[in-house]
């Protein structure tokens, strides 16, 4: 139920970091109808954070803090969430930027208009300012930042860190938040550089790893300080800023000093916190939402939300994949044969259309990608190699005699003459996993093998528990992306043993002590026999595609598909859809068909020239 | 008796004049049998200035009377028919709502038994006594409280804390005295007293029925006295009438009844006195039980079950109360013919 | 004055024992309401009993039947999945029954044990217990479950109405506390003490007896709590479900059916809804019979 | 009222003994938990498409606000802090103070607890004397009925009847928010307006699933106070009906106290299923996200807040049932 919906939601705006977007093609979206139509009105969205708390900090590093990114919060850029262009990004506070030193140095040049709510320029000072609390959150060392140079007062440099060869850096950089210095430069000590710059030391001396290991500590705690900070007003470089705030919505009103402020028709936009689905189908039945974000519902909930006068469905992909997942570290599922059969046993079809009917499609391809992505990356050829485990019962008895398993008396034995039973498992309040188990319970069951679903109390201990190895059959979100390296690393990553450290790839077994948060519980083998493909190093393979330049994955992720897809270590069972819902009694002019603006925010189609007054 | 002087009932010997006049009174209540009569066809007067004490088992419909005489049958009982006259009031059976609510405790004060609790037990004795001031629209509440005060004072309360009290904080005989202020403070002429010294201790009980000889003597009341205790009675009544399955079987001086009782359910009442002196031995309880509602028979007298000079006449035929010399009446096919039940 | 009362009548006669059975039956015939109570009740325990026989252990789906309206093969219609409702109907009083059946005999156990020896003793083990009574009886039960739901997984029947059961007996020990301290107040104990009769003797032969009646009532009363809290639960999706139960249908009717919503999966959420409510029907119309069972004076009336 | 002070005082001392029992209770209950909410809270930000090397970084962030101190510290810091009103970080709301984020939920509940009271019982003291009094007649029949009928509907069933009849069918009600932001929060009739609109629709359930109780048990109180000799003793005293009625009153509300103060608990329990039907913002809800983020903290400290409103509620209806009843006051 509700957990759902946090879980998979998110994805449309809440990403702070994927993909690259170099300049080029940046200015991409900026052309919708310009400002024809009147404006004035209020346009009503969902607060895709779910939960409003008046009483939290308007500080956009506090996790449950009052701010709203593409309304009121601003950052360089917006990814266009694009997996073959992985480049593509809409601009925010970024008019452009270029690239030089082989990727490693990012010039921004800023809006020429941009400015703060209170009429003040949004200023290269700012963005550093931003950056830095970025270090202390612990978002700019992932995105291997490692400097940051004003140019001018609308010109900034970004630098990666030494020796960092990071193929998403501008992405990952541009989108970190950009926050007024005035307000939150007083956090900082004066020499908060020279902190950074201390604690990204990596070579061997013992004394400076201990002096880099201090100063992290103090990132962190300056980090908490900030986080749990409370600015007394709203000061924003976005199309809104905050005006009021109650547990159930946020009223935020048009920024008139916003750059693009001539393109922005809504005066008035307002939040509605939810707590559950079912919230938001009230809210889409009733006609009062002008723009929804993805909302698992059930079939007959759809039907009522489109009969609504003025209700139109947008739906576009998402980059999420829900699997089954084997531990083979666990008898019999260490066997090839067994996860293949078994892909043959589950009817993908019938499980979507009981667990996700609204808001997904049964995968095709079990390759590690969401089917669509997979059109993007193999040619025709490559993907007519893969298997598609269409339902069929009789290949799967075929696999498991095969593999020694007898049926007597209507239920399938073990080679060693033991009944074989599955305990599938998944999380309390994750319905359409729990749906999806009663399905593939039933299917498995009458097939013969008795199979029973099982419910873990929350995801915490699911995870602990699948981590250490307790469950043999358990659900998984995979195929995340559209960035590849992060797709593949939910299949062959730390889950399965693969740890990058201090820049290297290492892999540990399942009995090897668990890696600090996640335990090796998938357990393939580290090399993989693929017909047609040769000897496949799964681990290795997918740590590349965060290292070698966008051109030359392609290659990687035709054999990383094609090794999954016949070494099933999860069988994929359907792909999320993003299904969002507008209404155009109100407001006209939405950015239906295009994807990129889809997954972002409706704040981002305002400001775009989107959304115009019926 | 333990105590013969009965002195009292020469403050007004033989008066005529009824302060009230009871004619044909019946009483039913509904039962699952139909309504079936408390109070049948009685006839009595309460002559003004004197006690009259009504005497009875439980269920002989005595409380029922006591009830009736301000009209107050509580449901699932009514009257039926009869009138009762009260001197300044007229009849109650008849009076409008608000006429008989001021009739109540405003002509006619009511006295509970002590077990009983009369008040409300969330307010003290003061307040409620200005509820009952409102209630008969006194203009001067105070003066009303000067007068309950006096009223407690001369029978003997401590008159500030009397008024200050819960019912919680009264013991039994006080719940009792504050009753009777409840039941005079308005100056009511008629006293209606049930019960009034029931489950007091012996001392209680003295005091209580002293204060009702007094107060009634120096008020000059018309009191009843509705008691199943014969020696009460004794102590106090001017006039007897003893009910029997809701009939006044006998009626007449107290002495007199007392003496030479001519119904033998009367005699049978006495007898069964236990005397202090002399053979506890002696005193006879009656034998069998008394009927309820449902068990008097529909025919002929009501007591003959238990009646030692039952006739044959007894079985078909109620007796009439039917007035004997000397200003008796008693209702009995048997009367005159020596009741030998001493 | 007199002392002795000739004309009081004398005491009632105590209820003859006898006949106990005959009396209870007489008593539940005299209403239809009564009869219909334990028809009710009666019927619900053979489904819980019986129930689950009746079908096959995994519920077969159907993927192209979801939601479907009543016919002929689904009465009342099929869930999310195909699956009949009223198979899951059937299938899911086993757990709502069993549970609250632990739980109120968990309750009555405590509850009564605990008033009891509190009415018993009195002093300070009677202040302590009814100290630790009152807490029990304070902090609101329903929080205190889901709170506990995060560190024990009750979702089991077994534990499901040992955790009810050890959370509500509170209500019940002081009452049957009270109860003690008034068989106390009418002489009952010194006299049975003044026997020489033991403790034990005194505690289960003398007083157990006495409060038994209202006992056996708070038995019923606590499984139809039992089962609000349970489906309670279940509904608002904290605990996990071990098995199908009709607060489970309840929870996945409303937040994924969004029978609240719109009217295709009404009869889902109208199925589980109207069980408990015939269910907790037939309780309260039994328990009149068990009231005048046990209050002679109601007889009267 | 020496009495009234001393009793308040006993009172106190209990109350104080029972919040240490319950902060003590869910301090230990927290560590007993399993799972590790660190690792919730990364993958749900990896399947929110943050990439997993900042994923950590930010759950790192986040798990600096849990305790690593030996248990007998953190538990001795944890009572100390409990005396000051620190109830500690909230998890979710990255170290937001949990007292700021329960104080300010508060209020929702209370508002929404106490009117749903003070509603049913005026509405069921008024029905039950009204069943009572004319309980031969076919208006006592209907409410006595009535009574019965909503005292069996378990308060969520209630929620969802009303749901789905006023959000859905007839979308009477505004719902899913305490008040419309937009209008500035004032003593002004269009935001009580609001406040009220919004907060009919769950007042309701608590009230008609409360309601019958009280209806029925105001009615069989009634029928015995009328049974009281007092009652008749006022009739025969000729007292005005209506004086004679407070009397009745006032003695048959006086069991229903003792009720009220376990009613009070359950309304506050009850909470958890209305707010969350009715997506209202209160402790109830409060408690239900702070399970299903395993925010300990906020959960713990939600938790406390509601024993502690009814602990309280529980005090204040002991004194009232004191003032009322002078027979308490005194002994």
């Amino acid at each position: 139920m509700r957990l759902r919906l946090r879980h998979v939601a998110g994805l449309a705006a809440l990403a702070v970091g994927l993909a690259a977007c170099t300049g080029s093609s940046g200015s991409s979206g900026s052309s919708s109808a310009s400002g024809s139509g009147s404006s004035g009105g209020t346009f009503t969205a969902i607060n895709e954070f779910g939960t409003i708390h008046p009483g939290a900090p308007k500080n956009p590093f506090n996790s449950s803090g009052n701010y709203y990114p593409s309304y009121d919060e601003m950052q360089l850029c917006w990814l266009a969430y694009s997996a073959s262009n992985p480049n593509a990004c809409f601009p925010g506070l970024a008019k452009s930027w270029t690239s030089s030193d082989g990727g490693r140095v990012l010039t921004v040049h800023l809006q020429p208009g941009a400015k703060w709510s209170d009429g003040a320029p949004v200023t290269a000072n700012d963005v550093k300012v931003s950056l830095a609390i970025a270090f202390t959150q612990g978002t700019a060392q992932p995105a291997n930042l490692g400097s940051v140079k004003v140019v001018n007062s609308s010109t900034v440099q970004l630098i990666q860190s030494p020796g960092a060869n990071d193929n998403t850096f501008a992405s990952d950089v541009l989108q970190l938040p950009v926050v007024p210095a005035k307000v939150y430069g007083h956090l900082l000590p004066a020499d908060i550089w020279s902190l950074i710059a201390t604690s990204q030391y990596g070579g061997s001396s013992k004394a400076k790893t201990a002096a880099a290991k201090k100063a992290s500590g103090t990132l962190v705690a300056l980090g908490k300080k900030i986080a749990a900070y409370a600015p007394s007003q709203d000061l924003s470089a976005g199309p809104y800023v905050l005006s009021s705030l109650n547990p159930g919505e946020a009223v935020l009103t048009k920024n008139k000093y916003f750059y693009a402020a001539s393109r922005v028709h809504p005066s008035q936009v307002v939040l509605r916190a939810y707590s559950g689905n079912s919230q938001i189908w009230n809210y889409l039945i009733s006609g009062q939402l002008d723009a929804a974000p993805y909302t698992a519902m059930p079939t007959n909930i759809l039907h009522k939300v489109l009969s609504v006068k003025g209700n139109k469905e947008l739906v576009s992909r998402t980059f999420v994949a829900a699997s089954l997942g084997f531990n083979e570290h666990d008898y019999p599922y260490n066997l090839r044969s067994v996860r293949q059969a078994l892909a043959y046993l589950i009817n993908r079809q019938a499980v979507q259309k009981v667990a996700e009917p609204v808001s997904g499609s049964p995968s095709k391809y079990t390759t590690g990608m969401i089917d669509s992505v997979v059109h993007d990356y193999l040619s025709s050829g490559q993907m007519s190699k893969l298997n598609t485990y269409s339902y069929s019962p009789s290949k799967a008895t075929h696999l498991l005699e095969g593999a020694g398993f007898k049926k007597v008396n209507g239920q399938w034995m073990l080679p060693n003459g033991k009944p074989w039973t599955i305990t599938v498992q998944t999380v309390n309040g994750f319905s359409d996993w729990i749906e999806a188990s009663k399905v593939i319970s039933s299917e498995l069951t009458t097939f013969g093998i008795p199979t029973t679903a099982k419910i873990s109390p929350d995801y915490a201990s699911y995870l602990t528990e699948l981590a250490n190895g307790k469950y043999a059959v358990g659900f998984w979100l995979d195929a995340l992306g559209p960035n590849l390296y992060t797709t593949y690393q939910r299949l062959y990553g730390t889950n399965d043993g693969y740890v990058v450290q201090g820049g290297k790839l290492t892999h540990q077994g399942p009995n090897a002590p668990a890696a600090a948060e996640q335990g090796n519980w998938e357990d393939t083998p580290t090399t993989y026999q693929v017909p047609g493909v040769g000897a496949v190093n799964p681990g290795e393979l997918t740590f590349k595609l965060s290292q070698v330049p966008v051109a030359q994955q392609r290659a990687i992720v035709a054999k990383l598909a094609q090794a999954t897809d016949y070494e099933l270590p999860v069988i994929q069972l359907w792909n999320y859809l993003n299904v969002q819902f507008v209404n155009t009694s109100r407001w006209t002019d939405f950015p239906s068909g295009n994807e990129g603006l889809l997954n972002n925010q409706p704040g981002l189609w305002i400001s775009m020239g989107y959304v115009h007054k019926r | 008796m333990a105590t013969a002087e009965t002195g009292v009932q020469a403050a007004s010997p033989g008066t005529g004049e009824a302060a009230v006049r009871v004619r044909d009174l019946t009483v039913v209540y509904a039962t699952a049998r139909g309504e079936l009569p408390a109070v049948a066809h009685v006839d009595l007067d309460l002559p003004a200035g004197q006690i009259t004490g009504i005497v009875g088992e439980s269920g002989s419909g005595k409380s029922t009377l006591a009830l009736a005489l301000l009209n107050a049958v509580q449901r699932p009982g009514r009257i039926l028919s009869g009138s009762v006259q009260v001197a300044g009031v007229g009849d109650v059976v008849t009076l409008g709502r608000r006429a008989l609510r001021q009739a109540r405790g405003g002509k006619i004060g009511y006295v509970f038994q002590a077990s009983q609790s009369s008040l409300n037990p969330l307010k003290t004795v003061g307040k409620q006594l200005l509820d009952l001031g409102r209630s008969h629209d006194v203009a001067d509440l105070r003066q009303l409280i000067r007068e309950a005060k006096g009223l407690a004072e001369e029978m003997g309360l401590d008159p500030v804390r009397a008024l200050g009290s819960y019912q919680h904080q009264l013991s039994g005989g006080m719940r009792q005295r504050v009753g009777i202020i409840f039941a005079l403070v308005l100056n009511a002429h008629v006293l209606v007293l049930d019960e009034p010294t029931t489950a007091l201790d012996m001392l209680s009980q003295a005091l209580v029925l002293g204060i009702v000889r007094r107060v009634h003597r120096e008020r000059g009341l018309t009191t009843v006295i509705i008691t199943h205790d014969i020696g009460v009675v004794a102590e106090l009544a001017d006039r007897l009438a003893v009910m029997y399955a809701g009939r006044i079987v006998e009626e007449g001086r107290t002495e007199e009844v007392l003496a030479s009782p001519l119904h033998p359910y009367t005699a049978g009442l006495i007898a069964a006195i236990p005397r202090i002196v002399g053979d506890p031995n002696r005193s006879r309880p009656l034998s069998g039980r008394p009927p309820d509602l449902t068990t008097v028979p529909p025919r002929g007298c009501p007591f003959r079950e238990r009646c030692p000079v039952a006739m044959d006449v007894c079985e078909v035929e109620d007796p009439a109360l039917v007035e004997v010399p000397g200003g008796r009446r008693v209702a009995c096919h048997a009367r005159g013919r020596g009741v030998a039940v001493r | 004055m007199v002392a002795v009362d000739p004309l009081v009548p004398e005491a009632r006669p105590r209820l003859p024992r006898t006949g106990f059975w005959s009396g209870a039956g007489r008593v539940v015939l005299r209403k239809p309401s009564r009869i219909f109570g334990l028809a009710v009740i009666v019927f619900f325990a053979l489904m819980a009993i019986v129930g689950p026989f009746l079908y096959p252990k995994n519920l077969p789906i159907d993927p192209n039947a979801i939601y479907a309206p009543p016919s002929l093969a689904h009465p009342l219609g099929t869930d999310f999945e195909g699956t009949d409702v009223l198979a899951l109907i059937v299938t899911g009083a086993r757990y709502v029954l069993y549970s609250a059946a632990v739980a109120a005999v968990v309750t009555v156990v405590v509850g009564t044990g605990v008033g009891l020896l509190a009415g018993y003793y009195r002093g300070i083990r009677d202040s302590a217990l009814m100290r630790v009574t009152d807490l029990f009886l304070t902090v609101p039960g329903f929080p205190l479950l889901i709170v506990l739901s995060t560190i024990w997984n009750f979702g089991a029947a077994p534990a499901m109405g040992l955790v009810l059961g050890l959370t509500g007996w509170g209500g019940l020990a002081r009452a049957v506390r009270s109860q003690t301290l008034s068989l106390r107040e009418r002489g009952f104990l010194e006299a049975a003490r003044g026997l020489g009769l033991s403790t034990p003797h005194i505690v289960i032969k003398q007083i157990l007896p006495n409060v038994a009646p209202y006992v056996a009532m708070n038995l019923l009363l606590s499984v139809t709590g039992a089962i609000y809290a349970e489906v309670g639960l279940f509904f608002l999706g904290v605990v996990p479900f071990k098995a199908n139960n009709w607060g489970v249908m309840l929870n996945l009717a409303v937040f994924s059916g969004g029978a609240i919503t719109s009217q295709n999966a009404l009869i889902y959420l109208l199925s589980p809804l109207v069980a408990i409510l015939l269910l907790t029907l037939g309780i309260v119309l039994f328990l009149d019979a068990m009231d005048e069972l046990f209050n002679p004076r109601l007889r009267e009336g | 009222m020496s009495g009234l002070a001393r009793r308040l005082a006993s009172r106190i001392v209990v109350a104080v003994v029972m919040i240490w029992i319950v902060a003590s209770f869910t301090f230990f209950l927290v560590r007993a938990i399993p799972g590790n909410p660190v690792q919730a809270e990364y993958e749900t930000l990896v399947s929110q498409g943050v990439n997993p090397a900042q994923a950590r970084a930010e759950t790192q962030v986040i798990y600096g606000f849990l305790p690593h101190q030996p248990l007998a510290t953190q538990y001795g810091h944890y009572l100390w802090q409990l005396l000051h009103l620190n109830l500690g970080k909230s998890i979710s709301y990255t170290g937001t103070p949990v007292s700021h984020i329960v104080l300010s939920a508060a209020p929702y509940t209370v508002i929404l607890v106490l009117s749903g009271i003070v509603a049913s019982f005026a509405i069921g003291v008024i029905a039950g004397v009204l069943a009572a009094v004319r309980r031969s007649t076919r208006l006592g029949d209907v409410l006595s009925v009535s009574g019965s009928l909503l005292h069996g509907v378990p308060q969520f069933v209630m929620a969802l009847l009303l749901a789905y009849l006023f959000t859905t069918e007839w979308a009477i009600f505004p719902f899913g928010a305490p008040y419309d932001a937009s209008i500035p929060v004032g003593f002004s009739p269009a935001f009580i307006g609001s406040l009220v609109s919004h907060a009919i629709l769950p007042v309701a359930a608590y009230a008609l699933s409360s309601y019958g109780g009280w209806l029925l048990t105001m009615k069989s109180s009634v029928v015995s106070v009328l049974g009281d000799d007092f009652v008749l003793a006022a009739e025969l005293r000729g007292i005005r009906p209506i004086t004679r009625l407070r009397y009745i009153g006032r003695n048959a509300i006086l069991p229903l106290f003792t009720i009220l103060a376990l009613s009070i608990g359950f309304m506050f329990g009850g909470s958890v299923f209305i707010e969350d039907i009715f997506d209202y913002p209160g402790l109830g809800q409060l408690l239900l996200q702070s399970i299903n983020r395993r925010d300990y903290p906020l959960m713990s400290g939600a938790f406390l807040l509601i024993t502690v409103a009814v602990i309280v509620a529980n005090i204040l209806a002991d004194l009232l049932y004191g003032v009322i009843d002078p027979r308490v006051r005194k002994g």
